[in-house]
């Protein structure tokens, strides 16, 4: 893989990325700002794999098994906590859960 | 091993009254007293086993390992200098007991712990010879002081203790700065890393780092003697503390930064000292004076008594810059004189507080009348703090603007004048409190038996300091000279060194 | 040698007072008070009488060394000579009259005990004062008298105004004491030690004449003179010292400790003789106090107050006698001052007393007939006072001044225009006082018929200050000089000035004349035509006030240094640094209010927050390449 | 890779913990236990130390290319086991009182002190990210443990989606340095650094992105802002163990991590961590001055305690790694202690956090109060407390390499840091309010209470003979 695009494809994680970041901050809801950090971790994992395949080692690959199985995890605690949330604020914005501040 | 007891003596008495307490406070108290007499009769005993120091400078030593791998050892070390302030801390600290005895009724056993915890670490202060170990106790004295003022002190404690907390921890750490930048240039030069007093004595360096280490050694000392203008946590300290609180804090807290500058301003930093010195003086003469203008000023006695503090501390730190002999003795002389005096007073402010429950000094008057034994005590300490010749204060001041007349003869007059103003802020401490009028509508009777056994033994002190102050000068004669001599040795080694290259 | 007892006899005494004053019976207290100062007055007696007898020239005893730090090193030790004994011999025996007269004056008092332990504990520092052989012990026997001068004015304690007096005194005092204390700190500078008798060997071989560092010295010796006693311009704090009792004014602020300035000048002749500018001006404040005081003693109507003015200007004339190097005439005036002063302040405690604590002039008068004995005594004491020729001590001490102020060797036209002058007032404020306190009409009651205890001190205080007088005669009349020649090993008598031998008998003369046409002024306005001088009050009113008030010193100190003083520190009395560290805390929880803004428990603030720092971060390492 | 017997040994107490909650997992299945299971805790646990102590003390080898088991890691490690030991004594009596299902607990606790172990051991970003998340992910259900209760939710959603958010970026960064170095070990990273005399652009835009993963994790401005809530929510306990275990773990790998390829040649990674140290240092302790809820206090301390870390970090050398550990032994026993009295006096409904809990204090619960003004005068670093010498190492570790900027920030931010410490010791000995009794049965407030004072005394030991612990450091760090 030449260097073009191996640049090109970080690129498009980092904007893959961006777009991420942008959700989490414009989203009040929390499932989707959950949503925006998967997508944020799916592109560092791009990021991984395009490293990978540049220096030609599974490694990148690897790590990538390792961040799905991760978010994966961390999605279903999400989600568990999301509901609890949901039961006592009986709403999903994220905004409202601020009773500790100061 | 004596002077592992002195401060042993004071941490165990401390834990034992502090549990005792539970059972029987009467015996904490009891518990206390016979350990600083104990202290002190052991200091007394060195005394006069070693009445003056000729041949060698250090009475005795103690070292032993502590941190080795720091280069840290518990080493203490006494000299004519230490072992008067030694005497000067059991001696205060005996009648700071006994002014509690009744005034304290509340957590009996933390307070005689705190107190005796205070003067643990303020014995620390003056005997240790190793940086590190001197820092440690600098910083052990304050905490128990924390307690003494915040729990037992008048309505404004809080804050008071706060402010004397912040104040004190704040210019320790700038010191602590000091010793380890010491540490590592010492280290780096000799490759030796110790915080050993007497290595790190003539540790070459160069000159601006060693203005800067001054400086951060100055901090310390600065702010606990006080200077103005870092003074304001004093008047609130002293006012509010409890009576023997703001006995230990006049008469040997503000001792613990004189000492500082004697021990270690001067001799590790004799260079940037000597060029600092006119600022120091300026600084000490503003001290007099400004101190003087405020104790006229203030309505509340301890207050009052606390602002003469700050003037007369402004003669410290003016004499000790004056680099000269005299000087030096005369600020010896304040150090002792002015912790008799003014712990003085402040333990006639807080019998006045037992009996009208007021610090106003416009709501006293004419107590000579109803308690006259009072108000002589309250003559004798009141013409101590301005000065009278025959008492004590008079051979500290003399001696120090005697001395520094030959530094620096403007501020010397200045200084002078601050004499005056002495006389007007004490003489009316006299005037409100016991001329005038007898005003209040409480009852004042006179000193009890117990506060009789605290003022006689002061006024003899101070009357003998006065009289006879060889006896005390010779202590520390050894030591002083010593310094001077030494420091000329060192600048006559360096001219000679800078005249061979 | 029992040197060290003069001093130390009224110490124990006044120790034992304080101790033990307060279970001893009035009796007993009368007898150690008294009487530690009588055996005081005895051992000197003996002393002096050993002193002439062996004809030495001084007599030196060390109680023990006071200090001893880098060559400083005072002991406590005396130094008797020619010059101390005379004023050991004023202070003790004045003194012991002064306490006898106070046994009976102050018989009422609850602080009675006190009293005497103050007074006797005077008199102590008093000696040590003059007995000091060094200038630390001067200087301590300096503030002793100070601080029992302060004590004794305050001893009616429960007034306020008496409070008032006393601080004033000691603090007005204590600015001269503070250029005292930095002429001493030069002398150590310079001579290395502060023995007096060193110094005085040392000085003239260290300076010339006219020497700068000499000038400094001795005008700074000057200053703490002119505080202790009462002269321009320090001079304010002596009226008001008055609120003290009789004895008390009589004693400290007339006999001792008021000349102890004189005594120091007349120590230090030796450095003041190399400073002819210094002595001059030595001569020019005496001669400006003199008459200064003497106007305003013409306008008081307190009893004591008018005493106090004439004892300022008197001393006045003592420092002029200073000034033109007539040390032994000052001396000797001080003698015969401290004799018919002490009398007249007595006299006046006895009328006071008499009177119900009146001290107003003006409601005294005919008490000529009801006490006798007060008015003779008042009569020899005043009359010494005016100077009146021949009879009277007074003349013959004063006439002596006026006399060098013109003749000698530093004496001027001037001064002794001046030194006239004051005589002229004096005699009229003087017999102004007598005419209205015994004369005319009987205002206000008699109550308390004086003692044994009063007369016996005043009949002999009378007798000294007319027989006083005769040890020391001028040359044109007896020429007899007991006393010069006496003080001669200490102070060096003065020269007269070529071609005014001829005229001394008209200086006489003239002096006298003076002297009578005073009386005869108080004479005509007092007693002949009263009313003249109410309608000269009248008539210069503003000048009456002014003068009245000590000519506008005590309104000008008060603007200049005492209201400003006040000013600043009751302005300040919150400590203005004080502010510096409350901005710090007020800094401190300003940012601790604005970064807890930043908690907001908003969950997307914080990514918010993650997000700027990744921001600045980035930034940050773009820049820095 | 190969495994062979040896490297099972090596790894052993990260099996051990392993393990460990597996057995618990069983046991849950089976039967629930509280106390059961909390032995089985308290022992694995034990043995891991034993383990340590016996076997790992004198003994240096790396697991390639995961795993360097040094002195400084065995060292961490054993203090991280020991911190979690502590935790679980305090946890049995927090979790005893209160109605949720407690057993699960420690299966969470057993894990995320095995993400903490990795961490600290790790050479090698795969290893680094899975200590870490294996850490995290427990964290999160740890902290919304107590889930009836609102604020334990509303931690542990912030804590989720901020610890989620942050990891991207740590993952994105180090996917940006591994594409530019083409390594994922540490040790390839820094050959590929010495090799190159500047940074690329990318590496630093990577190495930055990671600064605000691990900075987050560590609770430095500005990525601190999580710390205050999620002290709050969590429970008691919980809140210690991300205080200590979860932050120690991270510091240990910056160290490890920077050490090893040297970041300190490049001024731009110095500029930033100095950037950072100082924020923390004063805008932590500024947040802290007016607090009055004695968790959220606690936690602005820690950020400007990580402040004071970082300052060894930048002076490195060993005295800075010294520093860094000392100051670590220090900083886990005092804030566990603190945290422990925090639970100790917490009752069924919620922590005592409110100051005004503590008003008094001293007067109803000597004990009590006497250790948690240790433990705070500590965290203030006066002396007699194991804080004093680690505050004094780190500043000894900066004054050696001249950082005066940031040694004397650190000395201001103390001075500010006094005034809310004191604050809470002054409530502490005021006068008293009621007398009313603790919440905790005797005997589970003596498991307490003796925790406590085992803290305690270890604290002031450290405090006043330091040497046998510096020694013990120096020893593992040859």
């Amino acid at each position: 893989m030449n260097e073009i695009q191996v640049t090109s494809g970080l690129l498009l994680a980092a904007a893959l990325f961006m777009l991420g970041l942008i959700g989490v901050l414009i989203r009040r809801n929390i499932i989707f700002m959950l949503v925006c950090v998967e997508i944020m971790l799916n592109s560092a994992g791009l990021a991984f794999i395009v490293a990978g395949s540049k220096w030609t080692q599974p490694d990148g690959q690897v790590m990538f098994i390792f961040i799905l199985t991760m978010a994966a995890a961390e999605v279903s605690v999400g989600l568990a906590l999301i509901l609890q949330i949901h039961h006592q604020l009986k709403t999903l914005d994220g905004d409202a859960a601020n009773s500790m501040r100061g | 091993m004596i002077l592992v007891a002195f401060i042993a003596v004071l941490m165990i008495g401390g834990v034992i009254a502090w549990i005792t307490s539970q059972w029987n406070s009467i015996l904490s108290r009891w518990i206390s007293l016979i350990a600083l007499i104990v202290n002190f009769v052991l200091a007394i005993f060195i005394w006069i086993q070693k009445p003056t120091i000729e041949s060698s400078n250090w009475i005795v030593q103690f070292s032993a390992q502590w941190i080795p791998s720091l280069g840290v050892s518990f080493s203490l070390a006494l000299d004519g200098l230490s072992l008067l302030m030694v005497l000067l801390t059991f001696f205060l600290g005996i009648f700071a007991v006994l002014i509690s005895w009744n005034e304290i009724q509340e957590r009996v056993g933390f307070f005689h712990f705190n107190l005796l915890w205070v003067l643990a670490g303020i014995t620390g202060v003056f005997i240790t010879m190793d940086l590190f170990l001197f820092y440690f106790f600098w910083e052990v004295m304050l905490i128990p002081m924390y307690f003494l003022i915040g729990i037992w002190g008048h309505e404004n404690r809080r804050y008071a203790a706060y402010k004397f907390f912040i104040f004190t921890q704040a210019s320790g750490l700038l010191m602590l700065l000091s010793i380890l930048g010491l540490y590592f240039i010492h280290g780096r030069v000799t490759g030796t890393f110790t915080f050993d007093y007497f290595q790190l004595l003539n540790t070459e360096m160069p000159a601006d780092v060693a203005r800067w280490l001054m400086l951060g050694f100055l901090a310390a000392f600065i702010v606990k003697l006080p200077v103005v203008p870092f003074h304001t946590w004093l008047p609130d300290a002293h006012s509010q503390a409890s009576t023997a609180g703001s006995l230990i804090l006049a008469g040997l807290l503000l001792k613990t930064g004189a000492y500082g500058l004697i021990r270690f301003v001067l001799p590790l930093f004799p260079t940037a000292a000597a060029e600092l010195a006119p600022w120091a003086m300026l600084f000490g003469v503003i001290g007099i004076l400004y101190g003087a203008s405020l104790a006229f000023a203030q309505t509340d006695l301890k207050r009052l008594v606390a602002y003469t503090s700050v003037s007369h501390m402004g003669f410290v730190i003016f004499g000790v810059f004056a680099f000269n002999e005299l000087a030096m003795q005369g600020v010896v002389m304040q150090m002792i004189t002015h912790g008799i005096s003014t712990g003085a007073l402040f333990v006639l402010a807080g019998t006045i507080y037992e009996r009208i429950h007021t610090r106003e000094i416009t709501s006293m008057g004419g107590f000579w009348n109803k308690a006259p034994f009072m108000g002589t005590i309250g003559l004798i300490f009141v013409l101590a703090s301005l000065g009278l010749p025959g008492l004590g204060n008079f051979v500290a001041e003399f001696l120090t603007l005697l001395g520094a007349w030959q530094a620096n003869q403007v501020l010397t007059i200045f200084a002078t004048i601050g004499v005056v103003a002495a006389t007007a802020y004490s003489l009316r401490i006299m005037q409100k409190v016991f001329l005038g009028n007898f005003s209040s509508d409480k009852i004042v009777p006179d000193l009890s038996l117990r506060e009789k056994i605290i003022m006689v033994p002061l006024v003899i002190a101070i009357v003998w300091l006065g009289l006879f102050p060889q006896s005390v000068m010779n202590t520390v004669k050894q030591m002083i000279s010593a310094q001077f001599n030494t420091e000329q040795i060192i600048s006559n080694d360096t001219e000679n060194e800078n005249g061979s290259k | 040698m029992k040197l060290w007892l003069i001093p130390a006899l009224p110490l124990i005494g006044s120790f034992i007072l304080i101790v033990a004053g307060s279970r001893l019976s009035k009796r007993m207290v009368a007898i150690v008070g008294s009487g530690s100062v009588g055996l005081s007055a005895l051992i000197t007696l003996f002393t002096g009488y050993k002193f002439i007898s062996t004809s030495a020239t001084s007599f030196h005893y060390q109680a023990w060394q006071w200090m001893d730090v880098a060559g400083f090193s005072p002991a406590v030790s005396f130094h008797l000579d020619a010059l101390s004994l005379v004023f050991i011999f004023v202070i003790t025996f004045v003194g012991f009259l002064i306490h006898v007269y106070s046994t009976e004056f102050m018989a009422d008092d609850d602080g009675y005990a006190r009293f005497f332990a103050y007074l006797n504990l005077f008199v102590c520092s008093m000696l040590t004062l003059v007995l000091a052989d060094n200038f630390a012990l001067l200087y301590l026997g300096w503030e002793g008298v100070g601080l029992c001068s302060y004590l004794l004015i305050g001893f009616w304690y429960t007034e306020e105004k008496n409070g008032y007096a006393a601080r004033k005194a000691f603090i007005v005092t204590r600015v001269g004491d503070t250029a005292l204390a930095i002429g001493l700190f030069m002398l150590f500078q310079n001579f290395h030690t502060l023995n007096i008798q060193q110094i005085a060997a040392q000085a003239p071989q260290q300076w010339a004449v006219g020497s700068e560092t000499a000038m400094v010295i001795s005008l700074l010796l000057l200053g703490g003179a002119v505080g202790k006693s009462a002269q321009l311009p320090l001079q304010t704090w002596l009226p008001d010292a008055m609120a003290g009792p009789s004895p008390v004014s009589a004693l400290i602020h007339a006999a001792t400790m008021v000349t102890a300035g004189v005594y120091l000048i007349a120590r230090t002749h030796a450095i003041f003789e190399l400073a002819p500018d210094a002595l001059m001006i030595v001569g020019i404040i005496g001669a400006a106090t003199l008459v200064l005081a003497g106007f305003t003693a013409l306008t008081q109507f307190d009893l004591k107050r008018v005493l106090a003015y004439s004892t300022i200007s008197q001393i006045g004339y003592m420092f002029l006698a200073l000034g033109v190097s007539a040390w032994s005439a000052a001396i000797f005036h001080f003698m015969i001052h401290a004799f018919f002063k002490a009398l007249l302040f007595l006299a006046a405690g006895a009328v006071i007393m008499a009177l119900h604590h009146e001290h107003d002039m003006y409601k005294m008068g005919g008490l000529k007939k009801k006490l006798p004995i007060i008015y003779w005594t008042f009569l020899i004491g005043a009359s010494s006072l005016a100077a009146l020729p021949l009879v009277t001590g007074g003349f013959y001490s004063k006439d002596q001044i006026l006399w060098l102020s013109l003749a000698g060797e530093h004496g001027n036209i001037w001064f002794f225009l001046f030194a006239l002058l004051g005589a002229f007032i004096t005699s009229i404020y003087t017999f102004r006082m007598l005419f209205l306190t015994f004369f005319g009409n009987e205002k206000t009651h008699v109550g308390h018929i004086p003692g044994n205890g009063i007369t016996i001190p005043l009949l002999i205080l009378a007798g000294l200050s007319t027989i006083g007088g005769f040890i020391e005669l001028p040359h044109s009349f007896g020429h007899f000089t007991v006393f010069s020649n006496f003080l001669n090993p200490v102070l060096p008598s003065v020269s007269v000035q070529e071609g005014f031998e001829s005229i001394e008998w008209m200086i006489q003369l003239i002096a006298a004349g003076v002297a009578l046409s005073g009386v005869y002024v108080a004479y005509i306005f007092y007693i002949v035509k009263p009313g003249l001088s109410e309608e000269l009050k009248t008539s210069a009113a503003d000048l009456h006030k002014f003068w009245f008030n000590g000519w506008g010193f005590d309104s000008l100190y008060d603007k200049l240094f005492v209201k400003p003083f006040v000013f600043i520190s009751d302005i300040n009395k919150k400590d203005i640094v004080d502010l510096f560290y409350d901005g710090l805390v007020w800094i401190s929880n300003f940012f601790n209010r604005i970064f807890s803004y930043t908690q907001s428990g908003i969950l997307r603030w914080y990514i918010m927050g993650i997000v700027i720092g990744g921001i600045l971060l980035l930034t940050l390492g773009l820049i820095k390449n | 890779m190969e495994v062979s017997k040896i490297n099972i040994i090596d790894v052993l107490p990260g099996i051990f913990l392993v393990t460990a909650s597996l057995i618990a997992m069983l046991s849950i299945a089976i039967k629930r236990n509280h106390k059961l299971i909390f032995g089985l805790t308290t022992i694995s646990l034990l043995g891991v130390f034993v383990y340590l102590l016996v076997y790992a003390s004198n003994h240096r080898f790396t697991v390639e290319p995961l795993f360097i088991i040094d002195g400084f890691g065995t060292f961490i490690t054993g203090l991280i086991v020991m911190s979690t030991l502590a935790i679980s004594l305090l946890s049995y009596a927090y979790f005893e009182q209160r109605e949720e299902r407690k057993e699960e607990y420690y299966i969470l606790l057993l894990l995320a002190t095995l993400g903490s172990a990795i961490l600290v051991i790790s050479k090698h970003f795969i290893s680094l990210f899975l200590g870490l998340e294996i850490l995290s992910i427990s964290l999160y259900s740890m902290v919304a443990y107590l889930r009836k209760r609102p604020r334990s939710d509303e931690a542990g959603i912030k804590y989720l989606i901020l610890a989620a958010f942050s990891s991207a970026f740590l993952l994105f960064g180090m996917a940006l340095v591994y594409s530019v170095s083409g390594s994922m070990n540490f040790s390839g990273i820094a050959d590929y650094l010495s090799s190159a005399n500047s940074l690329p652009l990318t590496m630093q835009a990577g190495f930055g992105l990671m600064i605000i993963g691990i900075g987050f994790k560590l609770g430095v401005v500005p990525f601190h802002m999580w710390t205050p809530d999620v002290y709050e929510g969590a429970p008691a306990p919980v809140t210690a163990f991300i205080a200590t275990v979860s932050k120690g773990g991270m510091v240990v790998l910056l160290v490890r991590f920077f050490t090893q390829i040297d970041g300190f040649r490049f001024p731009v990674i110095v500029l930033s961590f100095t950037i950072i140290a100082i924020a923390s240092m004063l805008i932590g302790n500024f947040l802290a001055i007016r607090q009055n809820n004695v968790k959220r206090i606690l936690a602005y301390s820690s950020i400007a305690h990580m402040g004071y870390v970082l300052v060894a970090f930048l002076a490195g050398g060993r005295l800075g790694v010294e520093a860094v550990s000392f100051y670590l032994v220090a900083y886990f026993l005092t804030n566990i202690g603190a945290f422990g009295v925090v639970s100790i006096l917490s009752d069924h409904d919620r922590d005592a956090e409110k100051i005004e809990d503590y008003q008094g204090l001293f007067w109803r619960h000597p004990k009590i109060a006497t250790v948690f003004t240790a433990m705070l005068l500590s965290l203030a670093g006066i002396p007699l407390t194991a804080g004093f010498v680690g505050k004094f190492y780190l500043v000894a570790s900066g004054v050696n390499t001249q950082l005066w900027l940031l040694v004397f920030v650190l000395a201001i931010g103390s001075v500010i840091g006094l005034f809310y410490y004191i604050k809470i010791i002054a409530t502490m000995f005021d006068k008293s309010v009621g007398t009313e009794t603790l919440a905790l049965r005797p005997r589970l407030y003596l498991i307490n209470l003796i925790t406590l004072f085992v803290l305690s005394i270890l604290m002031m030991f450290y405090g006043i003979y330091p040497q046998g612990l510096i020694e013990r450091i120096q020893d593992f760090l040859k």
